[in-house]
């Protein structure tokens, strides 16, 4: 892959996105730059188009205007399978995984991918010793042993989640994006599921999209603050909180919510 | 030129009488997310309907209970039975359709026999409206057709107008929206699925005297129809109707024309290659027809899944 | 109980319901060597109508036959079978009634299935030369059951498209049909393309003159006012199609709600439902086939009466008649070919070649070329005139020409190389 | 650690559907049995094996679409008839010494030509899932129908096309026996071909586009190419079923095309049942046995056929075999407590079909409508050798009865094993 040196540091980037369904636009001319090896938040209100920015990095939406960028590479377009091979992995807000296949046959789908033998009729899948491996290495990651012969359709909330995250990690991306990953989840499970992903996410690009603050903070490098449609903030937990605009646009609102 | 007219004509009236037993079809789809198989059996069971009352009420208002009487049937059919599977999905609720309609076609050869029955125009519109050359313009084929037009407008009008045609609408696009703020969508699928199968029934018992009823029309209309619908956009009813008229007309006007593909071929200078292959490259476009639909059907399907009129998803 | 025997208690009790039903109590309780005859038609699916037809011809036939002495000092048992309407139904039908000790096969409502047949049965007689199986092709129309595809132990009862158009030729040139304006209309596949070829090919002869053409597709066309345009634009006097079924029905239904002046010139009017569903769309149309009562006088209606009556049937269709000719003509055969405690197959089938059956229609003969019957063609009119009506309707056949087998055929074709049992 | 040890951990981590613990012994007694059938039973019932295996992987070749990728085809017909066409071909070139291939291996062409055709339909077909899907393979199937009538060349005429096959090594294959050794090895080679599929990591993520395409997309799979290849592979499969049906009949006609044939697998595979791998073999083999029996038996058996299907759909969904197994498996656990409910349901539902069937035939010869069966002049009947008046007062009124009371102890005794399947404890659901 060509990577041009001037934006060595930036893993992920967009530049003046836009995107409209019909005549509502929703992300208003957006950039944002994700560095190498950190982990940012992208957070913001309801209806912000936290979503919808979500699948404009993940090539899941091709942007009205503007550019996506992996690696200094223009990623607008491209199949999800293709940016997939480009190293970046998502997640899904709703658990999105393989019900009929089990934990373990869940995460080797994922090796499989990795090891590039998609197309193998020749053995069976229980002799592909890499691809097993690289799955039991994942479950061990996950700590989903326990369950490992289950059904992922029979498992529970939480593990369902935690086999999500396992799955984005399968196919070894470099860039990482979550949606709402503790949606859905009591005090204690969102706690185990953040200490899960600050373990698993050691030494890759994360982006997060969270609506738990507690864990945004808990967990980001940086974080971008969106709100309708436009990014008004992007900067270290800590400079946000104090950003007057941010106060008001998003955290006063969401205290006055509650 | 007379000719042209007559056949823009005929071509009208046939898409029209396909629209009356597509639209069923295409409601019920739109709102429960079924292809029902059965549909073209609906209008069979009509126009044997249509046939034993008609005898016995008189006919206008025997067409009218032909239709409710398939109503009822379709109203049974998708309270008893197809709310039973639907927590099964879809391809179980297509696959009950499609055995029904194995049932409901040997049901009828069961009391009517494997043969065509004698039902017949009634005598107050046999006559002809107009004569073009030497031909005579039967009244009955534009009654068909304005029966057609008076659904079309009835069904428009209801669903525009009406509190109930606004929950079908909304329920076709968000069944479960719909059915959080409080109305009853199960009542809503049974009326759509009753007013679909009976706008079939009504359509089998009008054609029923013009098309010669026997047990092979459930079959016949029911892979044409299944074309219109998907020309017109799954769950379209405006979408239906002009893919039935398209339908109708095209399927009209290629009668006429005897040009096959090996000439088309013979333009680019191929055209006694085309000829030796034989097979589908020697047919004239006249003799196909009846296989110009699926044709259509195909291109639709992988250029404009949608269809015409139907929303992206 | 075996499996086979559990088998053949159903195919009985099926056949002695089917023989009950129809009020003709055949004996059924045999020891020895019975000629067993198999109908195998396609009794169920949306083919059924024309399939079943030949089962009550068929047992009628065999009555008759039985009711003469039977064969072999027993009665001839007639076995039925249900081919489903395809070709592999048919096939596997084809090894049942071989396994249940059948020698004579007839069918005749389809000319796939015929096709499947008459192979199945030339390649288990090349197999089983001792052991040979004949087949009585009723009614399947196709050429190329008597070109290339002819062989020895099949025999063809029914007409084809020339034979047809021959007839009708000749009763264009002898004014008994005006028709000098023809519109030739057909279904697109091979029998319809056969007939297109007959209308072409025997213009001169008839002295007419081919307006227009057109095929279509099978079975798919609901509505036919399109075509019946199309032949108005032509101002042909007289429309010859080789259609059947609904694709018959709709054609003349389009045509009459249109007031099309043309004549139609027709093969298959008399199958039950046309004339009912065509109404009177039908009248003053032309039918041509083997058997017409009126065409042969008292014989002929006697004849349809008889069979009526032991039938309960309401019209004799000519599919029917064909099947009961095929078996009295393989009654004449087993008559020239008496048994003596054992069934030679093979002297049957050569037997089948002298034979001159006196039948109803007239006399019956089978060219030993490639085995097709000569059959005399009865050309009719649909009237109000004539002796029988059909259907409880207004309507009848009156014949208008009687064509004898000789003059009818048509010569054979070159595509045959009959092989001959050494 | 050996790489065996550690084949059998995996082989235990994947789910108890896919535990090859079925028992060799009875795979080998079924096999042996299966083998031997020539000697057992006569040519005519050796030829409904054929039917019924051929059948039986037809089903499976649909249904690998279905079970794994829950893509609904209903214009498999096309492929089978491909296969069945090439096979003829291939048949008659070598009769007339064009080609040289032994003739068991002749049925490969069905196979190869399935999965030509299939590569070419599949690319365009799997473009679009669901209804979409379904409609498309639809579309190709009639129009594959339409033209091929027309192109008589390739397709034979009306009567369609035949050969012969030739002998090979001291072969004749003019016996039923040789032909069903022949068809017996192809099936058992198709269904072993589908099983490792299953097995392999394209069955798998197979598996997983039924499952939830998007996600896959999102792991790096091109999924098009995946539904592209897989639809082949069934594609292939049910031309070598086809092909197999040609060898066997040794003719073939355009009316292989037609819509039933697309119409039997679907059928077949959800009568036997969808999910399991056996049931579309059982549907397959069971439908095509009962229409053999039954064809001949009654003129109401597309009736009885369609009411049993559209019974299945909506009482046990998961198909005979599934149920069956399903019912097998929970009640081996607590037999004494359910063994009066089954024996009552099941006698139950004899009393409906005898009853039922009774009525349906009886009333079929009163209404006339069929011209092969019907009364006698003095209105009697008989059905399986017994003779008795049709509108007999006494033999309807214990017709109804049995109806009636058969009904009202199947209603019951579902209903029971169900609430004893609650007191139990079970999680599934019992008998519905």
């Amino acid at each position: 892959m060509i990577k041009s040196n001037s934006c060595d540091e930036i893993a992920l980037a967009a530049r003046n996105v836009r995107k409209s369904f019909g005549s509502t636009e929703i992300i208003r001319g957006v950039n944002i730059d994700i560095r190498q090896g950190e982990r940012h938040a992208l957070i913001g209100p309801n209806g912000a188009g936290k979503s919808t920015m979500f699948n404009l990095l993940s090539a899941a939406f091709a942007p009205t205007s503007g550019e996506i960028l992996l690696n200094g590479t223009v990623i607008n377009g491209l199949e999800p399978a293709e940016v997939n091979r480009r190293g970046l992995a998502r997640s899904f807000q709703i658990t999105s995984i393989f019900p009929r296949l089990t934990t373990f046959e869940n995460l080797r789908i994922g090796a499989f991918a990795r090891y590039g033998v998609r197309f193998n009729i020749l053995s069976t899948a229980n002799r592909l010793r890499k691809a097993n491996e690289e799955a039991d290495r994942l479950l061990r990651l996950v700590r989903l042993e326990r369950v490992a012969s289950e059904l992922a359709g029979n498992l529970a909330y939480s593990d369902q989640r935690a086999l999500e995250l396992g799955l984005t990690l399968a196919t070894d991306p470099r860039v990482i994006l979550l949606d709402e990953p503790t949606a859905g989840m009591s005090r204690e499970e969102a706690e185990y599921a953040t200490s899960l992903i600050r373990t698993v996410t050691e030494g890759r690009t994360l982006l997060i999209v969270e609506h738990d603050l507690d864990v945004v903070f808990s967990l980001a490098d940086r974080m971008s603050v969106l709100v309708h449609g436009q990014i008004i903030a992007s900067d270290t937990p800590a400079e946000v909180k104090r950003n007057a605009e941010v106060q008001e646009a998003y955290l006063g609102q969401e205290a006055a919510a509650c | 030129m007379e000719m042209l007219s007559i056949s823009l004509l005929n071509g009208t009236i046939y898409g029209l009488l396909l629209f009356m037993i597509a639209a069923g079809l295409t409601l019920i789809f739109g709102m429960m997310g079924v292809l029902n198989f059965a549909h073209g059996a609906f209008y069979m069971l009509g126009a044997y309907a249509g046939y034993v009352l008609s005898a016995r009420v008189g006919f206008f208002p025997g067409l009218l209970v032909a239709g409710l009487i398939v109503a009822a049937i379709g109203a049974m059919v998708e309270r008893y039975m197809l709310r039973s599977v639907h927590a099964h999905g879809h391809a179980h609720e297509l696959l009950l359709t499609f055995g029904l309609l194995f049932v409901f076609d040997e049901i009828v050869k069961f009391f009517f026999g494997y043969y065509p029955v004698s039902y017949r125009v009634p005598e107050t519109l046999s006559f002809s409206v107009f004569r073009i050359g030497s031909l005579e313009y039967p009244a009955y084929r534009l009654f068909v057709g304005l029966v057609s037009i008076g659904f079309f407008g009835a069904l428009v009008l209801i669903l525009r107008f009406t509190r109930i045609g606004l929950v079908v609408r909304a329920a076709v696009h968000k069944p479960m929206m719909v059915e959080a703020l409080g109305h009853n969508v199960p009542l809503v699928m049974l009326l759509v699925f009753a007013v679909g199968a009976g706008m079939a029934g009504l359509a089998g018992a009008v054609a029923g005297a013009f098309y010669p009823t026997s047990p092979a029309m459930a079959s016949e209309i029911g892979t044409i129809v299944f074309v219109v619908v998907v020309v017109g956009g799954l769950g379209s009813l405006g979408g239906a109707f002009i893919a039935s008229l398209m339908i109708g007309i095209l399927t009209t006007l290629m009668v006429g024309v005897d040009t096959t593909l090996a000439d088309t071929l013979s333009f680019v200078g191929f055209g006694s290659w085309g000829k030796d292959i034989g097979g589908i490259f020697a047919v004239p476009l006249s003799a196909s027809a009846g296989t110009l639909p699926f044709a259509l059907m195909l291109m639709v399907l992988l250029l404009r899944p949608a269809g015409l009129m139907g929303e992206r998803t | 109980m075996s499996k086979r025997s559990f088998s053949t208690i159903v195919r009985m009790a099926a056949v002695a319901t089917l023989s009950l039903g129809l009020g003709l109590a055949p004996s059924l309780a045999q020891s020895g060597p019975a000629l067993k005859v198999a109908v195998i038609e396609t009794l169920s699916g949306s083919q059924a109508a024309t399939g079943s037809l030949h089962v009550p011809a068929a047992q009628y036939a065999i009555d008759r036959l039985n009711a003469a002495g039977g064969y072999n000092g027993k009665p001839i048992q007639l076995l039925t079978y249900d081919n489903q309407g395809t070709p592999t139904g048919a096939s596997a039908q084809v090894t049942a009634a071989i396994g249940d000790g059948v020698r004579v096969i007839v069918q005749g409502a389809s000319s796939a299935i015929a096709g499947q047949i008459t192979e199945d049965v030339r390649r288990y007689n090349l197999r089983n030369p001792k052991q040979p199986i004949i087949y009585l092709n009723s009614a399947a129309e196709a050429r190329e059951l008597t070109g290339e595809k002819c062989h020895f132990y099949h025999f063809k009862f029914a007409l084809d498209a020339e034979m047809r158009l021959r007839a009708a030729a000749k009763a264009i040139h002898d004014r008994k049909i005006q028709a000098s304006n023809v519109f030739s209309i057909n279904q697109d596949y091979s029998w319809g393309r056969d007939m297109d070829v007959a209308i072409k090919g025997h213009a001169n002869e008839g002295g007419y003159k081919v307006v227009d053409a057109v095929l279509h597709d099978v079975n798919r066309i609901q509505d036919f006012t399109p075509y019946v345009t199309r032949i108005a634009a032509t101002n042909a006097d007289a429309v010859i199609t080789g259609n059947w079924g609904t694709d018959l029905v709709r054609l003349m239904r389009a045509s009459a709600d249109s007031k099309l002046k043309a004549r139609f010139i027709t093969m298959f009017l008399d199958v039950p439902g046309n004339i009912t569903s065509a109404g009177d769309a039908a009248e003053g149309h032309i039918f041509l086939d083997v058997f017409n009562a009126e065409a042969n006088g008292e014989r002929g209606i006697a004849f349809q009466k008889d069979f009526l009556e032991r039938t309960k049937a309401q019209t004799l269709a000519n599919n029917q008649a064909h099947t009961v000719f095929a078996l009295l003509f393989l009654g004449e055969a087993l008559k020239l070919a008496p048994a003596n405690g054992s069934i030679d197959v093979r002297n049957i089938a050569e037997a089948m070649e002298k034979v001159t059956l006196d039948s109803p229609a007239g006399t019956m003969t089978m060219r030993s070329d490639d085995h097709q019957a000569l059959l005399p063609i009865a050309i009719t009119k649909v009237s109000r005139d004539a002796a029988i009506k059909v259907e409880n309707s207004s309507f009848g056949f009156k014949p208008l020409l009687k064509i004898d087998g000789p003059d009818a055929i048509v010569p054979p074709q070159s595509t045959c190389k009959m092989q001959r049992p050494s | 650690m050996t790489a065996t040890d550690l084949n059998i951990e995996d082989s235990n981590r994947t789910s108890a559907r896919k535990a090859p613990g079925l028992g060799l012994l009875l795979i080998t007694g079924v096999t042996v049995l299966l083998f031997t059938l020539p000697l057992l039973i006569p040519p005519v019932f050796l030829n409904y094996a054929i039917k019924m295996m051929v059948a039986g992987l037809f089903a499976l070749a649909f249904n690998l679409l279905w079970s794994h990728a829950r893509l609904l085809s209903f214009g498999h017909a096309a492929y089978y008839a491909i296969g069945a066409f090439a096979v003829i071909h291939a048949l008659s070139l070598s009769e007339r010494g064009v080609l040289s291939i032994p003739t068991p291996l002749i049925p490969m062409m069905g196979l190869i030509a399935g999965a030509l055709i299939g590569l070419v339909v599949g690319y365009l077909a799997t473009v679009r899932g669901g209804t979409y899907f379904a409609m498309i393979t639809l579309a190709v199937g009639e129009l594959l129908l339409s033209i091929a009538p027309k192109w008589e060349a390739v397709f034979g005429g009306e009567s369609g096309l035949s050969s012969m096959r030739m002998p090979w090594a001291g072969l004749t294959f003019g016996m039923v026996g040789e032909v069903y050794i022949v068809v017996l090895i192809w099936c058992l080679f198709g269904l072993v071909l589908l099983r490792w599929f299953s097995a392999t990591p394209l069955g798998q993520i197979a598996l997983a586009i039924g499952d939830n395409e998007k996600r896959l997309r999102f792991l790096g799979y091109r999924t098009h190419a995946v539904k592209t290849v897989i639809f082949s592979l069934s594609a292939a499969v049910s031309g070598l079923a086809g092909g197999l049906i040609a060898f066997a009949m040794e003719s073939a006609s355009f009316e292989l095309f037609a819509g039933a044939n697309s119409a039997m697998p679907v059928m077949h595979t959800f009568l036997g049942g969808a999910d399991v791998f056996l049931g579309p073999i059982a549907g397959g083999m069971g439908l095509t046995l009962f229409s053999e029996l039954a064809s001949n038996a009654s003129r109401l058996w597309l009736l009885y056929m369609g009411v049993i299907f559209v019974i299945v759909m909506m009482f046990a969904p998961e198909g005979l075999a599934g149920f069956i197994s399903r019912h097998v498996k929970l009640s081996l656990t607590c037999w004494r407590l359910l063994i009066a409910d089954y024996a009552v349901f099941l006698s139950g539902c004899a009393g409906l079909v005898l009853s039922g069937v009774w009525m349906a035939e009886v009333s079929y010869r009163l209404m006339g409508t069929s011209p092969i069966v019907g009364l006698t002049p003095d209105g009697t009947i008989t059905l399986f050798e017994w003779t008795f008046s049709a509108t007999s007062k006494p033999l309807w009124f214990a017709a109804v009865a049995v109806f009636v009371l058969s009904l009202f102890g199947v209603l019951a005794a579902a209903k029971r094993a169900r609430t004893t399947w609650l007191t139990i404890g079970q999680k599934k659901d019992g008998l519905r």
